[in-house]
């Protein structure tokens, strides 16, 4: 009881309102440089990696990638990226990007998920090659709208799956995707958070990525950012190119739907 | 500098490798005289490097412009431009004090280029960067500082 | 071989502005790999640019340079159609070379 | 009407909160889809997707729960708060500066035990400019709030289980789930507690 008192006390004096939050000097001065980085990005180096890779014949049945439907025809690339996640009839779910690539050299190809998912992010030595597929088929999408479908059942579910998981909170930190995303204008250690339940700030889950990541030199798709999102939240390892993070994408992107995207991205 | 002349010049086998190089199209022959300076780049000071570069008696200047970030977001990534307004600047030096080997690199613009570089850089630590131009046989320095600092959950 | 240069070479009067990006790991000598074993030193030494064949831009640099380098210059008494090269040489004796066509500014 | 919101979604982005209210609870579709697509990694286990009391009713509430359940669960977190045999809740400052800056500990590729992450949330000590905003400022904890012996129990408790005194705290139960030691807890505690610490300058 007493015990009870004191605590209220204790609350009542220990929270603070946080310092107003004028303008962060810091991510000024980041946002000062950030064009002068984006204009010269070595994401281009990967671009071009990638569309040299969308066009050999390789994997066991020495296909190229160039019959793969990206969700407006056989071989269409431009514009597909601002277009996706979207519901696939031939894989019967939604698909991100890097789902649908792995999808397309498994299909075309002949290549295992096994092999695929064994290493399926960037390291010093190595880019796997979806990494720059992907670079190359977003790259196709700059400067237009994002505009993800919610015309399929299976779309609109994704969306609201994709929702409920952003926001499920467990793990040994009892965090959520919406413990660092849901609110506005918080930063972790220097870098701004930003809220993806709003349109205006979903958009920058979208913009800069794939993007080139300073912090290691490495080119990363979304599929390594909300994998190191997960074991940053304390969960254990979502799949690669999982329906989860299909879901994921679908209810982010759809939140920034009718904004620009701007290309492949530098990052942190 | 001189160093490394001497030893290109000393033997048969470097001189057939030097031709060889120039014949393959990677060296011009402007650029034989200005061999990479490996004592200057493994000096583990700013001065010991701008000695064995001959810069010992360089003055300030603030003819020289150093764009760079005050809190760089990666110490992996610093973008560093440069621009002198010193009349006949022939080259552009870099330093990054704090790093274990200074040195970062000489940009020579004598041959047809503006007395202008863009250039990134890794900074280990918060550092002054030092910047060295040499014009008219002289040399100019000025420095900016950038801070380093933990960007992410840092796990 | 190394990957190509991706190399941007646009002229305003009589100035190009060249913008290269290069494919390179540039390690320190410092890094440990994944089985804590150092990585040695593999960095991009020197850097020339020619204009139609005639040099106008060295660069002697070390390991600080960034992985996969970024570097600007701008190059007088160009016009647009002129042959720009740019060539690299590392600590290991690769090197590789890329040449574009300089295109008119906006 | 979904199909309208849907046509809208793209329209008017603006008006996504107004369309998107669901037709039904995703949440065990969530779940289920989360079950089948994880896989346990090194320290992190997929017990680690199951909610535990208290995250269900964050969960299930939008992280407002009822008052009577917040204050009942908030109750048993309390009581379950093991406080230091020795009575006493505060160590070296220095290596509570030490923990406060580590961000380590509990992920997949850590040990538990590493570190607080304190830095990630919370301005802590003056000298580190690179601090989240994520928590309130912790800069002078006990110079504005008093360095008595209730202050110094609210700043271990806290540290220990956040939930025991706000239910849906986004804070880390750092003691409750053994991600720091009753040692590093109380190093933390000093950090904030101590008159030395740079904290209270």
């Amino acid at each position: 009881m007493k015990q009870a008192l004191v605590l209220g006390i204790v609350a009542a004096v220990a929270w603070l309102p946080a310092a107003a939050q004028t303008a962060d000097p810091t991510a000024a001065e980041f946002d000062k440089f950030r064009a002068i980085m984006e204009q010269d990005n070595p994401a281009e180096l990967f671009e071009v990696k990638g569309e040299e890779l969308w066009r050999a014949r390789r994997g066991p049945k020495n296909a190229s990638l160039e019959q793969c439907d990206l969700g407006l025809g056989a071989g269409v690339v431009k514009g597909a990226y601002a277009q996706m996640p979207r519901y696939f009839a031939d894989a019967d779910r939604v698909m991100d990007v890097e789902a649908r690539i792995v999808h397309c050299m498994m299909t075309l190809q002949g290549f295992k998920y096994e092999e695929l998912a064994k290493q399926p992010f960037s390291n010093e030595t190595r880019t796997p090659e979806p990494v720059s597929l992907v670079t190359y088929v977003a790259a196709q999408s700059r400067g237009m709208k994002l505009a993800s479908p919610q015309n399929h059942p299976k779309e609109r579910d994704a969306y609201e799956t994709g929702k409920a998981i952003f926001h499920y909170r467990a793990g040994a930190f009892d965090f959520s995707c919406a413990s660092c995303h849901g609110v506005d204008d918080k930063r972790i250690r220097t870098q701004p958070l930003p809220n993806f339940t709003k349109p205006e700030q979903a958009i920058l889950a979208v913009r800069g990525w794939p993007g080139y990541r300073m912090t290691g030199g490495l080119m990363h798709t979304l599929q390594w950012r909300l994998n190191d999102c997960y074991r940053q939240q304390r969960f254990p390892e979502p799949g690669y190119v999982s329906e989860t993070l299909s879901a994921l994408l679908t209810y982010v992107t759809v939140n920034a739907n009718g904004q620009v995207y701007r290309g492949p991205g530098i990052k942190r | 500098m001189h160093d490394t002349r001497r030893t290109v010049l000393k033997g048969v086998w470097a001189i057939g490798a030097l031709a060889s190089a120039v014949a393959a199209g990677l060296l011009s022959p402007g650029r034989v005289f200005a061999a990479w300076n490996k004592s200057a780049f493994e000096a583990k000071s700013t001065i010991d490097a701008m000695k064995s570069l001959g810069f010992g008696n360089a003055e300030d200047s603030k003819a020289i412009e150093i764009r760079a970030p005050d809190i760089a977001e990666n110490g992996a990534v610093v973008p560093i431009d440069i621009t002198s307004a010193i009349p006949g600047t022939t080259s552009i030096s870099v330093f990054i004090e704090k790093n274990p080997f200074p040195y970062t690199g000489t940009f020579d613009v004598s041959q047809g280029a503006l007395p202008y570089v863009h250039l990134r850089v890794k900074i280990g630590e918060s550092s002054q960067v030092r910047v060295v131009v040499a014009a008219g046989g002289k040399h100019y320095m000025a420095a900016k500082e950038v801070k380093v600092t933990i960007g992410g959950c840092g796990g | 071989m190394a990957d190509p240069m991706k190399i941007r070479a646009t002229v305003q009067g009589d100035v190009a502005d060249v913008r290269v990006l290069m494919a390179h790991p540039m390690e320190t000598g410092q890094r440990k790999d994944a089985a804590g074993k150092i990585v040695p030193l593999h960095f991009i030494q020197t850097i020339t640019a020619q204009l139609n064949g005639k040099t106008v831009f060295n660069a002697d640099v070390s390991q600080a340079v960034s992985r996969n380098p970024v570097f600007a210059f701008k190059v007088k008494g160009a016009k647009a159609g002129d042959k720009l090269s740019i060539t690299w040489q590392d600590n290991k004796g690769d090197k590789r070379a890329d040449e574009v066509v300089i295109g008119a500014g906006s | 009407m979904r199909l309208a919101c849907a046509g809208l979604l793209a329209a008017a982005a603006a008006l996504l909160a107004s369309c998107a209210a669901p037709t039904r609870d995703y949440q065990p579709d969530a779940l289920a889809m989360m079950k089948r697509d994880f896989h346990a990694r090194g320290s992190a286990g997929m017990d680690r997707l199951n909610e535990d009391s208290v995250q269900a009713a964050c969960n299930k509430s939008q992280d407002n729960p009822p008052q009577e359940v917040a204050a009942k669960l908030e109750k048993e977190q309390f009581a379950a708060i093991k406080w230091p045999a020795d009575g006493k809740l505060t160590g070296d400052w220095k290596a509570g500066e030490r923990i406060a800056q580590n961000g380590r500990g509990m992920a997949w590729n850590d040990k538990a035990g590493e570190g607080g992450s304190c830095y990630n949330c919370h301005q802590v000590g003056p000298g580190e400019s690179s601090f989240g905003t994520v928590g309130p400022s912790l800069y002078q904890f006990a110079k504005k709030r008093g360095y008595g012996m209730d202050i110094q129990r609210y700043a271990y408790g806290k540290i220990y289980n956040a939930k025991a005194y706000n239910l849906c705290s986004q804070m880390p139960r750092f003691g409750h789930v053994k991600a720091l030691t009753e040692q590093q807890m109380k190093d933390l505690t000093a950090l904030l507690m101590d008159p030395a610490s740079p904290v209270n300058q």
